[in-house]
């Protein structure tokens, strides 16, 4: 049985879509299942070790005009996305990895602009604590139960969110002044 | 992959009640190598609670990577894990290059495999080394030292750089293996041997060695696991996981060696995975020399690419077993010449999170000592 | 004779003004605040190496009371920014800066939203060093400009005219 | 709270006790202590074998090294550079400014294309000597040479001019410390072998013209392959 | 000349004499180091480097005086001198050669022959720990008063191992005066040995050696210092000449305790198997003798820099466990059998 086969076997009714490139194969799943889901491929899947966890910002991917239509999948796939309306924004992909069969698998989840936030997968591996506090940091998604959602790379006045497609590469020439009080 | 040396692990640790003192350790101090911080609260000496607090080496080095062409990032690549340079560059030029659908020549492999092991061998050295001054016994720091000044050389004369090496390009690496390597491999294959053998006499069996790291931060291997420890982090815990075997790329499948275990996650066990690690790179070189001289001298050294890079759209995650771990780059591509996300798995990262479960309950000096052990490299930590 | 430290004139103090000069060229401890990769190839300078102890560069100290050189090694970020200038404002007179790197001189390839441009806006640079990092011998290299700049120092004169420049505030 | 490995280690006697492993540490040091200070007494300035005492004992530099910039004249002490910019764009750090234009009149002869970079300046400060320019240059004529001694007083002299990375090849000319032609990289292509000779030849030197060409040809190769 | 213009002398001679000896073993100690780590070590400043103390101390003398704004002004400028004092004062009672005899006059080669010298001592290297304490806790820093802490508990709980190992040598000879034990210290023991405390009490010996070693902040047992824990610890806010103060009693520390290893241990100025007032004459046979001396502590001074660069620091509690858990026990149960053997034999 191949990897995309089990997974849609795990998955059943809450797999969105499944996609391979290149060898990887990636899992959309939705916000409101995902903690579930993501708790039946560690425990049935067997994916047990989370590699890590990234937000997306897919805001100049759609905006941008095709100049090349390509005969990829993913070309062709993209292309169909575009004729809907637009998808929602953010997409946070968890990295899964298999510690017996050593196969990995990327789950997405898209995030909508006008409501960010998604649970927290901390219960299920303490590995997610750091990366998705960056998550937050660098996009502005919030993950609920997470035991200390604050600011990770940047200091904590800071107000915007870097990684996000819309914030200049060269910064706003934000400055961090500091009270030498630590409390 | 479970757990293969079985350990008793027990709940053990302070109750966070009371009235402490707050110590604000770094980011400015001796052993938080520049950059890192942990803010603790200590009782006497006893560590209650120990916060790190990252993010004052934050470069952008990912938004930076959304606005450089493939090409323009390898030297970006260096700046991560500043001490071993090539792991980063090899690891991101195999995750375009799997991008792209394409594979490089074996010459070329077999020289990124020799390449990396070298670097790998410095990284553990300086890593050993820093323990080892962290702990107060300065020589065996400058004896490795040296040999990382020999591997060094190599590395300017087959490159052209010492630290932040750019080795090689998309496609393969650019220049054959340097008349230094010939000459020098064979007795610096001893030398290498020798200073490991210096500092194994001057720390292995020495009492206050011991004492200062057997059973200091032991950490169990599910814990380790739930944790997402990788490397010789997770292999000291006794969990032998290694990449290289797992999921082999380049010829790892090819060459023959052992994966170092230790068996309680102590800063005793991660010092000697490294240690034994450090002499299984040397034999895979040794091996991957042997191959590579099999192969005729004008074999191809790089795969065809077009000069400027479009990979097509898609998102690709690959990982390679970097000195510190798992180091991985998740790529997603456009289609354009700018990758559209980069995002760098680094190794001590998922490790320097847990610090709080490691260090609470032991005190300031181990502390320090699983600071070293760790091998947080805040360039690739903070990115 | 004249007991005046004006440059060239003042037999005793301008010997005097060498004698401190040598002392303190040849004493030059550092404050290694490696942050980034140069600090790794600070440290193959202070090493077996290249022995930055030959100029006297020894004791390397933590603490900025103790130290005479702030050798920057390595990007400072916004965030940093702030323990930097603490840093060198907790050091003693006289001090000296020599910023290590790209980084340090002036951001590097790092144009970035977090990182600071240049340490030569946020504290008094003596030397810089580019590349990216400079190799032990540039590091070493500018040591020895540094040394030179030390002794090509007054620092007499310079606290008399201080001392003049305060007496004539007060009046 | 953490749960913790029980950790039980056997010490063996010799490790017990301190002192004979001390012993044996302190004699691995008598030993290094003495080699260096024979070693010492040794005339020159390379005594100690490990050390390099710097202004007066250099390392060898390996010729490619990535040092300072220079810019390279031909055999007739024609200059190469044709300010086409290629080296600005390839920089990642931005640092190379470069403006085409062409040579005045009757200065013809200094210059081996037809046009020339009126403005070549690298800001070493931002440099970080990852070499992309050199690979880019079309002409061979921007080179990182050995030079490692750039420290200065003032960042304003950091900024290289055209002058100072002329008079950096005259140097290194001079003391006969330029790069050795960089060897034709070996390269797994599919046949026709005239396109591998071809990108070797372009390695070395080639007419821009053959470098526009190939490139779409390469591209398209790419694409449907 | 008179007597007191003759104690001065001495006075001046012993004080200027300690005084080069630390400084030249501040550079002794960065050469050897470096010659023990493969790399040359200051070798600029004067030849081979001799000056570069020189050259530190100009420096730290010409260096801005910073006194903490929170610091406890007056505690804080008092700390490094009484570091530095108590160590030079225990010179005093130390006899550095046997006599010399100068135009018919017998000079004994010591300040002054104090016939509780020992006890002199003891007192004297328990009040240099107030300088580390007080430099600790006026610097109003955490990592200064860690130091400082860390130097109470390990100055104080090894003073007493150090008392047990030298009460044994009391034992043996009977005498509180340092003079009186080297004197007794001559001749062979078991008669092949030289009958010094070292062959008599190996056990002593080796547990006032650690003693020492502690006494003395080195390396295993810097932790007062502790540069990779505490930054520097309890000097973390000092700079200038303060600093230098700090730095240059420590070396003055190791003087006196390698100079009292030798007269306790090692037969102070007189040569094993060879009596040397026979054969020289009155003048040179007090010159040899300060020789012989110079060498045997120059032996445990170099000691105290090998050691240093071999072996890693202890943690603070196992610091303490060898000191209470291992040193004091042995220390007992050696003056225990020592006194029964003393009981017995005379």
């Amino acid at each position: 049985m191949s990897l995309k086969e089990r997974v849609a076997n795990i998955l059943k009714n809450d797999l969105l879509e499944i996609t391979e490139s290149k060898g990887d194969v990636c899992v959309e799943i939705s916000r409101q299942t995902l903690v579930n889901a993501l708790k039946r491929l560690k425990e049935e899947g067997g994916f047990d070790f989370l590699s890590d966890l990234l937000g997306i910002d897919n805001s100049d991917l759609y905006a941008k005009p095709k100049k090349k239509k390509k005969k990829t999948e993913d070309g062709t796939e993209q292309e169909q996305e575009e004729k809907g309306p637009p998808p929602p924004r953010f997409e946070v992909v968890y990295l899964l990895l298999s510690l017996s069969t050593n196969e990995r698998l990327q789950v997405r989840v898209r995030v909508p602009e006008d409501d960010l936030e998604l649970p927290s997968v901390t219960s299920l591996w303490r590995s997610a604590n750091w990366p998705e506090r960056e998550t937050f940091d660098m996009f502005g998604i919030r993950f609920n139960g997470h035991p200390n959602m604050r600011r990770l790379l940047m200091w904590d006045e800071f107000q915007d969110y870097p990684l996000r497609k819309d914030y200049p590469l060269e910064g706003k020439g934000e400055e961090r002044h500091l009270n030498y009080n630590i409390a | 992959m479970a757990k293969e040396i079985e350990t008793v692990c027990i709940t053990t640790g302070p109750t966070e009640v009371g009235d402490y003192v707050t110590l604000n350790i770094g980011p400015i101090h001796p052993a938080m190598h520049g950059t890192l911080r942990v803010i603790t609260k200590t009782d006497g000496e006893t560590i209650i609670s120990a916060k790190p607090e990252i993010g004052y080496l934050h470069r952008g080095v990912e938004k930076l990577g959304e606005n450089l062409t493939y090409s323009q990032f390898l030297p970006i690549t260096d700046r991560l894990n500043y001490c071993s340079a090539i792991c980063n560059n090899v690891a991101y030029e195999m995750a375009v290059e799997k991008l792209l659908g394409i594979e490089v020549p074996p010459k070329a492999q077999l020289i990124r495999m020799i390449m990396m092991e070298l670097a790998r061998i410095a990284d553990h050295e300086v890593c050993v080394g820093i323990l080892g001054v962290d702990l107060g016994a300065l020589t065996p720091f400058f004896y490795l030292i040296i040999q990382r000044e020999e591997i060094y050389e190599i590395f300017e004369w087959h490159h052209g750089a010492r630290l932040t090496n750019s080795m090689g390009a998309i496609g393969g690496v650019e220049a054959d293996l340097p008349d230094r390597f010939h000459e020098k491999w064979p007795r610096m294959r001893d030398s290498i041997r020798k200073a490991n053998d210096d500092t194994d006499k001057l720390l292995t069996h020495n009492r206050i060695w011991m004492d200062r790291t057997v059973g200091v931060n032991a950490f169990c291997g599910d814990d380790a696991l739930n944790w997402g420890f990788t490397g010789p982090m997770l292999r000291a815990c006794g969990v032998k996981r290694d990449l290289r075997k797992n999921e082999p790329y380049l010829l790892y499948d090819k060459v023959d060696f052992d994966i170092p275990a230790g068996k309680h996650g102590d800063v005793f066990d991660r010092y000697m995975v490294r240690m034994l690690e450090m002499e299984q790179s040397v034999k895979i070189i040794d091996q991957a020399y042997a191959m590579y001289k099999e192969l005729p001298e004008d074999a191809p050294l790089m795969k065809k690419v077009p000069k400027i890079l479009r990979p097509p759209a898609g998102q690709i995650y690959h990982a390679i077993e970097s000195p510190n771990g798992e180091l991985g780059f998740f790529i997603r591509s456009d289609g354009s010449d700018k990758p559209y996300r980069i995002k760098i798995r680094p190794p001590c990262y998922m490790v320097y999170q847990a610090f709080d479960d490691l260090v609470k309950g032991e005190m300031i000096s181990d502390l320090i000592a699983c600071l070293s052990s760790l091998n947080v490299i805040a360039g690739e930590l903070d990115r | 004779m004249k007991f005046q430290a004006i440059h060239g004139e003042g037999w005793l103090l301008t010997k005097a003004e060498q004698l401190i000069n040598w002392g303190r060229s040849r004493s030059p401890w550092p404050f290694p605040y490696g942050t980034a990769c140069c600090g790794i190839e600070l440290m193959c300078a202070l090493a077996s190496g290249y022995d930055m102890a030959r100029f006297g560069a020894e004791r390397v100290a933590f603490t900025p009371r103790q130290c005479d050189v702030l050798i920057e090694a390595g990007t400072i970020t916004k965030k940093m920014v702030p323990v930097l200038k603490r840093i060198y404002a907790q050091m003693a007179e006289p001090k000296w800066v020599i910023a290590v790197g790209a980084c340090a001189c002036s951001g590097g390839v790092f144009r970035t939203y977090s990182t600071a441009q240049g340490i030569g806006s946020i504290i008094p640079v003596d030397v810089y060093i580019p590349g990216c990092p400079p190799r032990p011998e540039g590091i070493l290299y500018a040591l020895l400009k540094l040394i030179d700049k030390i002794e090509a120092d007054h620092p007499l004169y310079k606290q008399r005219s201080k001392v003049v420049e305060a007496l004539e505030a007060a009046k | 709270m953490p749960r913790r490995p029980v950790v039980q280690k056997e010490y063996t006697l010799g490790e017990r006790v301190y002192l004979v492993e001390i012993a044996k540490g302190l004699k691995l040091t008598w030993k290094h202590f003495l080699f260096n200070i024979k070693a010492s007494f040794r005339q020159g300035p390379h005594t100690v074998p490990t050390c390099w005492q710097y202004p007066e004992d250099r390392r060898e530099i390996a010729p490619i090294f990535r040092g300072a910039h220079m810019l390279k004249l031909n055999d007739r002490g024609q200059e190469l550079c044709v300010g086409c910019g290629m080296c600005a764009r390839a920089c990642p750090a931005k640092c190379i400014t470069v403006k085409r234009g062409k040579p005045a009149e009757g200065e013809e002869e200094k210059y081996a294309g037809k046009t020339m970079s009126v403005v070549f300046e690298v800001d070493m400060l931002r440099c970080i000597f990852c070499g992309n320019c050199e690979k880019a240059c079309p002409k061979g004529a921007i080179v990182l040479g050995q030079d490692y001694e750039l420290a200065e007083y003032e960042p304003a002299l950091c900024i290289y001019d055209k002058e100072r990375l002329l008079a950096n090849f005259q140097k290194a000319k001079a003391e006969g410390r330029l790069k050795p032609p960089p060897k034709p990289i070996p390269v797994d292509a599919p046949p026709p072998k005239k396109k591998v000779a071809a990108k070797a030849n372009m390695a070395v030197k080639a007419g821009r013209k053959q470098g526009v060409e190939k490139q779409p040809n390469e591209q398209k190769d790419k694409e449907t392959s | 000349m008179a007597d007191w213009q003759i104690e001065l002398i001495k006075v001046v001679f012993i004080w200027a004499w300690a005084l080069i000896i630390a400084v030249v073993m501040t550079w002794v100690e960065r050469r050897a180091s470096a010659m023990m780590q493969d790399r040359l070590g200051p070798n600029r400043a004067g030849p081979f480097g001799l000056l570069q103390p020189l050259a530190d101390g100009i420096k730290l003398f010409t260096k801005e005086d910073i006194i903490p704004e929170r610091a406890r002004k007056i505690l804080f400028v008092l700390g490094p001198p009484l570091f530095a004092l108590p160590a030079f004062s225990a010179y005093a009672v130390i006899p550095f050669g046997d006599k010399i005899v100068i135009g018919g006059k017998e000079i004994i080669l010591q300040v002054s022959d104090v016939n509780i010298g020992f006890l002199f001592i003891l007192a004297l290297s328990a009040i240099a720990v107030y300088g580390l304490v007080i430099g600790g806790w006026a610097s109003n820093s955490k990592y200064s008063i860690l130091g400082g802490l860390r130097a109470t508990a390990q100055l104080i709980s090894y003073e007493v191992p150090m008392g047990l190992a030298l009460l044994t040598i009391v034992l043996l000879d009977g005498t509180f005066s340092l003079r009186e034990i080297v004197l007794q210290q001559q001749g062979t023991f078991l008669g092949f040995l030289p009958n010094w405390g070292f062959f008599k009490q190996p056990l002593g010996f080796i547990i006032f050696l650690v003693a020492a070693y502690a006494e003395a902040n080195r390396v295993p047992f810097d932790l007062p210092e502790c540069e990779s824990e505490l930054v520097t610890g309890y000097h973390t806010e000092y700079g200038s000449m303060r600093l230098g103060l700090y730095l240059f009693g420590e070396y003055v520390n190791l003087v006196t305790l390698s100079a009292i290893t030798v007269c306790l241990f090692f037969g102070g100025w007189s040569l094993p198997y060879v009596d040397m007032s026979k054969f020289l004459g009155p003048v040179s046979y007090g010159i040899a003798s300060f020789f012989v001396f110079f060498f045997k502590q120059a032996f445990f001074l170099f000691l105290f820099v090998w050691v240093r660069w071999t072996v890693p620091r202890f943690r603070y509690d196992q610091l303490m466990g060898l000191g209470w858990k291992a040193l004091i026990p042995l220390g007992l149960v050696n003056l225990f059998i020592t006194a029964l053997l003393v009981q017995l034999t005379t």
